[in-house]
C-alpha cells in the first residue's frame, strides 16, 4: 500500500465519487460540495486572469477601446438594483449577439455547404447509395410541416423509416466511440487504485 | 411510461460491480489477446515513417485530464517516432491543460536524446482557438516571441527555419475538442501541410467526414490505435497493457445487451401479452 | 476581398427564405406543424411531476452562448421558459442548474418573463437557478446531487452538452423522473437517445418555440427552415444522380 | 418607433455588432477583421465579468444555508465556500502557492473530474441493459450499430471473425457518416434560424423582454 499523501487523497476522493453508485449519501455530499467549490474557485481565478490579461493590461498599454467591454462587464451587476437593472441587458445582448453571429456565419459554410458537397458522390456502389440516401432522408426527416396529399404522407413514412435506421446506426457507432474513451479512463482509474495505491497491479 | 417513484434498483449495483470486475481481472491477470494492426494506425505510421531530417512537424495538443489515457500515448508515439526519423518538432498547445501535456511530451523527448532548440522546440499555450491558430500559421514569430520557458525564438536554431505554416511538412493535432477537427483543415488548407489528427475514441465518428474527403491525411482512434502504434514502434506501454481490459469491458457490454434482450423476449413480452 | 461568392449568396438566400416566411405568417398566413412525440410529452411530464408533488428539473448544458454552438443553449433556455410557464400554471416548482455564467444571466431573465406571462411573477426565486461552475464535472456532480436531494419528478436536459450529459440523465432516470432530453451535438446524442424516455434530435431542439408559443415568428422561421431542408436534401440526391452521369456541376459549384 | 435606452438600444447594439462579425467572416477586409476579432475579445471580457454574478448566486445559496442554522448538512456549505476561496487564491497566485496549487489540481480537481467522468461508463453499461432492446426497428438498428463497432473496436472482435473489423469499419464510414451529416445539415438550418432571429431582435426573452 502506498505511503504517499497525494496518492491517498486521489484514492479516497475517487472512492467518494463512486459511493454515488450505491446511492446519494453523506460521503458523496461532502465530495460534491468540495468539488463544486474547487471548480468554482478555479474558474473564478481563470476569469479574473482573463480580465487582467485581456482587459486591464492592454488598456493600460494604450488600447483605450477596452474601456467599453470593461464598462459592459460592470453593467452586468446593475441587475442587483431594480431602477438600473435594464443596464444589464446590454452585456447579455452583446454576448448572445456574438454567439449568434459566429453561428450564422460559421454554420452555412462548414455545416451546410461543405457537408452537402462531400456527400455528392456517384451512385455506383452500395455504400455510396446508402450514404446519399441516408443523408438525404435524414435531412428530410426533420420536415416539420404537415403534408396534405396521401402520396406525400406515405413517402414521408418511408423517408422516416430510412432516416431513423440511418440515425440509429450512427448513434450505435457513436455509443461505441464514447464507450471506448470511458473504458480507457476507467482502466486508468483501476490502475491508480489497484496499482499506485494498493500495489496489486505491478 | 418507464418512470416510477424511486425505489432501490439492485440490478444496477450488480451491473456496476460487473463493469469493475470485467476490467480489473484482465489487468491483474493479462490474457494476452493478440492485437492486430489496423489500417488507420498503419496509415499514420507510414506517414511519419516517410519524414526525413529536412522536415518539420508541428505537434499540437488540446486535451485535458480525462482524455489523457487515450491522447497522451498517441501524442508521445507520433512525436518520438518523428524524432527517430530525424524530423524536427515544434510543439504548441491550444488549451492550458494541453500545455501541461505538451511539456510532458517535450521533456520525455529530451530525455530520450532529442536536442532542445535544434530537434524540438516547445512554444507552449496558444490562446484563441481558431483565431489563434490562424494568426500563428500566418506568422509564427509574431504570435510567439519566446518559447515556453522565455527563450527568445532568435536564440533557437530550429526556429530560424520556421516562419509560416508553409514551413511545416506536416501537422499532428492530438485533440479532445471537436472544434479542432473543424478548423484545423480550414486553416491549414492554404499552407499545403499534411494533417494528422489523433483523437479520443468518442470523437472518431466526427473525424470520418474529414478523412473521407482527404482534408485529414490520417488519424488515430483512441487507446486502440495508440496501442497499435506502440506495437509498431516496438515499445509497448500503457495502451497495449489496457487492451485486454478493453476486450473484457466490450464483451461484458455485448453480453449485457444479449441478456437484456433475452430477458425482454422471454419474460417481459410474455407478461405483457 | 471576397473569398467566394457561393457561401454569401447561399447565406443571403437562406436568411431571405426564413425572414420571408416569418413575414408571411406575421401577416396572417398559417403553417400547420406535424407532431413531435418528445414535445407532446413535455406537458405530460410536468403533469406527472405535479401529481407526485415533485419539482421539475431543467438544465441547458455546459456550452457558452458566445460560441458557434451557443444557439443550442439559447434554444434550451427558450424551452426552459415554456416549461416554466407551464409548471407555474400547474403550481409546480422548477429547479435549474447552470454551468456557464452567461447562461445564468440569460436564464434569470427568461424565467422572470415566463413567470410573469403565466401570471405568477411571485414564483420566481433566484435560489431555484443554481449556478454551479463552468468546470464540467463539478457541474455534473452538483447537478446529480441536486436531482437526488430535491427528488425531482421530471428532468429536462435540452441544450448544448458535453460528456456530462450521460451522468445527469442516468441519475435522473434512477431517481424515477421522466427524462426528456435534446441536443444538436452529435457526440452526445447517442447517449441521450439511449438513456432518455424522449429525445429531441438535432434540429428538433430549435423547434420548441414554434410548438409551444405558436407565434408567427417562430412558426414562420420553422417553415423557412423546412424549405431549406427540402433544398438541401434535393442537392444531395440530385447532385449525386448527376454525378453518376458524370455531371459534377453541383459539386463543383458548392466547392467554389 | 421610439428608441429607448431600456428596450430597443440593447437590441440595436447587438444587431450592429453581429452584422460586423458576419460581414467580416464573408468579406476579407483587414480592418474589419481586426474589429471583428476585437469584438469577439469583448465577449470574452464580458464573460469573465459575468462570472461574478454566478459566484454571488452560488455563495448566497450556501451562506443562507449556514445562516439558517437548522440544517444538518451546514458543514458542507462551509466546505464549499472554503474550497472555493482556497482554490481561487491558489490558482490566482499560482506562483506563490505553487505546491498547494499543484496538489489541489493534480490530486483533488483532476481525480475528482476523472472519477466523475468515469461514472459515464457505469451509466452506459446500465443503459445497454435497460435500453438496448430489439423492441422495434429503432432498437434493432441502434443495437446493430453499437455491437458491430464494439466488437470491431476491441482486439477480441478480430479474434472471433475476420469480417467483424470490416463490418465495423463500414458502419463507421457509411451509415454513421450519413446519419451524422443529415443531423448536422438540418441542425445547421435550425441554428441559422435561431441565430438570425436573435440578431434581428425577433427573439428577446433572453434579455428579459417579452
Amino acid at each position: 500500500m502506498s505511503s504517499s499523501f497525494s496518492v491517498w487523497t486521489t484514492a479516497l476522493l475517487t472512492l467518494g465519487v463512486y459511493s454515488f453508485l450505491i446511492g446519494y449519501n453523506p460521503v458523496f455530499a461532502i465530495v460534491e460540495h468540495l468539488f463544486v467549490g474547487i471548480g468554482a474557485g478555479y474558474m473564478a481565478a481563470i476569469g479574473l486572469q482573463n480580465i487582467v490579461k485581456q482587459g486591464f493590461t492592454p488598456l493600460t498599454n494604450g488600447n483605450a477601446w477596452l474601456v467599453v467591454p470593461i464598462a459592459l462587464g460592470i453593467m452586468i451587476y446593475a441587475r442587483y438594483s431594480r431602477p438600473v437593472a435594464w443596464l444589464s441587458r446590454y452585456p447579455i445582448a452583446i454576448v448572445v449577439a456574438v454567439g449568434s453571429a459566429l453561428t450564422i456565419s460559421g454554420t452555412i459554410q462548414a455545416q451546410f455547404i461543405a457537408q452537402i458537397q462531400d456527400t455528392i458522390v456517384p451512385l455506383t456502389s452500395f455504400s455510396n447509395i446508402v450514404l446519399v440516401v441516408g443523408t438525404a432522408t435524414t435531412i428530410w426527416y426533420f420536415y416539420f410541416g404537415t403534408l396534405k396529399s396521401k402520396a406525400a404522407q406515405q413517402s414521408y413514412e418511408w423517408i422516416s423509416v430510412a432516416a431513423r435506421a440511418t440515425m440509429m446506426m450512427a448513434f450505435g457507432a457513436g455509443y461505441t466511440g464514447i464507450l471506448a474513451g470511458n473504458i480507457a479512463r476507467m482502466v486508468g482509474i483501476i490502475r491508480q487504485l489497484f496499482g499506485e495505491w494498493l500495489h496489486f497491479i505491478k | 411510461m418507464t418512470a416510477q417513484p424511486a425505489k432501490p434498483q439492485h440490478w444496477r449495483r450488480i451491473i456496476h460491480l460487473l463493469v469493475f470486475l470485467s476490467m480489473l481481472i484482465p489487468l491483474l491477470r493479462p490474457l494476452g489477446i493478440p492485437i492486430p494492426i489496423g489500417e488507420t494506425s498503419r496509415a499514420v505510421y507510414d506517414y511519419i515513417q516517410a519524414l526525413g531530417p529536412a522536415d518539420v512537424l508541428l505537434v499540437s495538443s488540446n486535451f485535458s485530464v480525462p482524455q489523457a489515457p487515450e491522447c497522451l500515448p498517441q501524442m508521445t508515439c507520433v512525436t518520438l517516432h518523428a524524432l527517430s526519423r530525424g524530423a524536427k518538432i515544434v510543439v504548441i498547445a491550444s488549451s492550458a491543460d494541453g500545455a501541461r501535456y505538451a511539456t510532458t511530451v517535450t521533456e520525455l523527448a529530451v530525455d530520450e536524446g532529442a536536442r532542445y532548440g535544434t530537434d524540438i522546440v516547445l512554444l507552449g499555450f496558444l490562446p484563441g482557438e481558431e483565431a489563434g491558430v490562424s494568426a500563428f500559421l500566418a506568422d509564427v514569430h509574431r504570435t510567439f516571441a519566446t518559447d515556453q520557458e522565455g527563450t527568445p525564438l532568435a536564440n533557437l536554431p530550429l526556429m530560424q527555419t520556421v516562419h509560416t505554416g508553409s514551413d511545416f511538412k506536416g501537422v499532428s493535432v492530438t485533440t479532445a475538442s471537436a472544434n479542432d477537427m473543424d478548423f484545423w483543415p480550414r486553416q491549414l488548407q492554404k499552407y499545403g501541410a499534411a494533417l494528422i489528427m489523433a483523437s479520443q475514441a468518442s470523437s472518431w465518428p466526427k473525424l470520418q467526414p474529414y478523412l473521407r474527403s482527404g482534408q485529414v491525411t490520417a488519424g488515430l482512434n483512441g487507446q486502440r490505435d495508440a496501442a497499435e502504434y506502440e506495437l509498431l514502434l516496438h515499445r509497448p506501454a500503457s495502451s497495449v497493457a489496457a487492451m485486454d481490459a478493453t476486450s473484457g469491458a466490450y464483451l461484458l457490454i455485448v453480453a449485457l445487451v444479449v441478456a437484456s434482450n433475452v430477458a425482454y423476449f422471454v419474460f417481459e413480452r410474455r407478461k405483457g401479452r | 476581398m471576397i473569398k467566394s461568392y457561393v457561401p454569401i449568396v447561399l447565406f443571403l438566400l437562406s436568411c431571405g427564405v426564413i425572414l420571408g416566411w416569418v413575414r408571411r405568417l406575421s401577416s396572417g398566413g398559417t403553417y400547420p406543424l406535424r407532431r413531435i412525440a418528445a414535445l407532446d410529452a413535455v406537458t405530460e411530464a410536468i403533469g406527472r411531476a405535479t401529481e407526485l408533488g415533485r419539482p421539475v428539473f431543467f438544465t441547458a448544458g455546459i456550452r457558452d452562448v458566445a460560441t458557434s454552438e451557443g444557439m443550442q443553449v439559447v434554444a434550451g433556455v427558450e424551452m426552459l421558459s415554456y416549461v416554466a410557464e407551464k409548471a407555474a400554471e400547474y403550481g409546480t416548482r422548477v429547479i435549474a442548474t447552470v454551468a456557464n455564467q452567461n447562461v445564468f444571466a440569460m436564464t434569470a431573465e427568461v424565467l422572470q418573463v415566463a413567470y410573469k406571462r403565466a401570471g405568477h411573477p411571485e414564483v420566481y426565486r433566484e435560489d431555484d437557478i443554481r449556478f454551479l461552475s463552468p468546470a464540467q464535472m463539478a457541474y455534473a456532480a452538483g447537478t446529480i446531487a441536486i436531482m437526488r436531494r430535491e427528488k425531482i419528478g421530471a428532468s429536462f436536459l435540452v441544450g448544448g452538452f458535453a460528456g456530462e450529459a450521460m451522468i445527469m440523465a442516468d441519475a435522473a432516470v434512477e431517481t424515477g423522473a421522466i427524462q426528456i432530453s435534446g441536443t444538436a451535438r452529435m457526440a452526445q446524442l447517442p447517449l441521450l437517445v439511449a438513456v432518455s424516455d424522449y429525445c429531441l434530435l438535432g434540429e428538433e431542439i430549435f423547434a420548441t418555440g414554434a410548438y409551444f408559443s405558436g407565434s408567427p415568428v417562430s412558426v414562420g422561421s420553422l417553415a423557412g427552415q423546412d424549405v431549406l431542408k427540402l433544398v438541401a436534401g434535393a442537392l444531395v440526391l440530385g447532385g449525386s444522380l448527376l454525378a453518376t452521369m458524370n455531371i459534377t456541376f453541383v459539386k463543383d459549384l458548392l466547392g467554389k | 418607433m421610439k428608441l429607448t435606452l431600456e428596450r430597443n438600444l440593447p437590441l440595436v447594439a447587438a444587431f450592429l455588432i453581429g452584422v460586423i462579425i458576419v460581414v467580416a467572416y464573408f468579406v476579407d477586409i483587414p480592418q474589419l477583421t481586426r474589429v471583428s476579432t476585437e469584438l469577439r475579445n469583448w465577449a470574452v471580457i464580458i464573460t469573465a465579468f459575468t462570472m461574478g454574478i454566478g459566484l454571488v448566486n452560488l455563495s448566497s445559496v450556501h451562506v443562507k444555508r449556514i445562516a439558517a442554522m437548522n440544517r444538518k448538512d451546514w458543514y458542507n456549505s462551509v466546505l464549499l465556500l472554503a474550497a472555493m476561496g482556497t482554490m481561487f487564491v491558489a490558482t490566482y497566485y499560482q506562483k506563490s502557492f505553487e505546491s498547494l496549487f499543484k496538489y489541489l489540481f493534480d490530486n483533488v480537481y483532476g481525480p475528482l473530474g476523472t472519477a466523475m467522468m468515469s461514472l459515464v461508463m457505469f451509466g452506459m453499461a446500465v443503459t445497454c441493459y435497460r435500453g438496448f432492446k430489439l423492441k422495434n426497428l429503432d432498437g434493432f438498428f441502434i443495437v446493430f450499430g453499437a455491437v458491430a463497432t464494439m466488437l470491431g473496436n476491441a482486439p477480441v472482435g478480430a479474434a472471433i471473425s475476420k469480417y467483424i473489423p470490416a463490418l465495423s469499419d463500414w458502419v463507421y464510414k457509411i451509415p454513421n457518416v450519413a446519419g451524422q451529416r443529415g443531423i448536422l445539415i438540418s441542425s445547421a438550418v435550425g441554428a441559422l434560424a435561431v441565430g438570425l432571429r436573435v440578431l434581428v431582435g425577433l427573439e428577446r426573452r433572453h434579455i428579459g423582454l417579452d
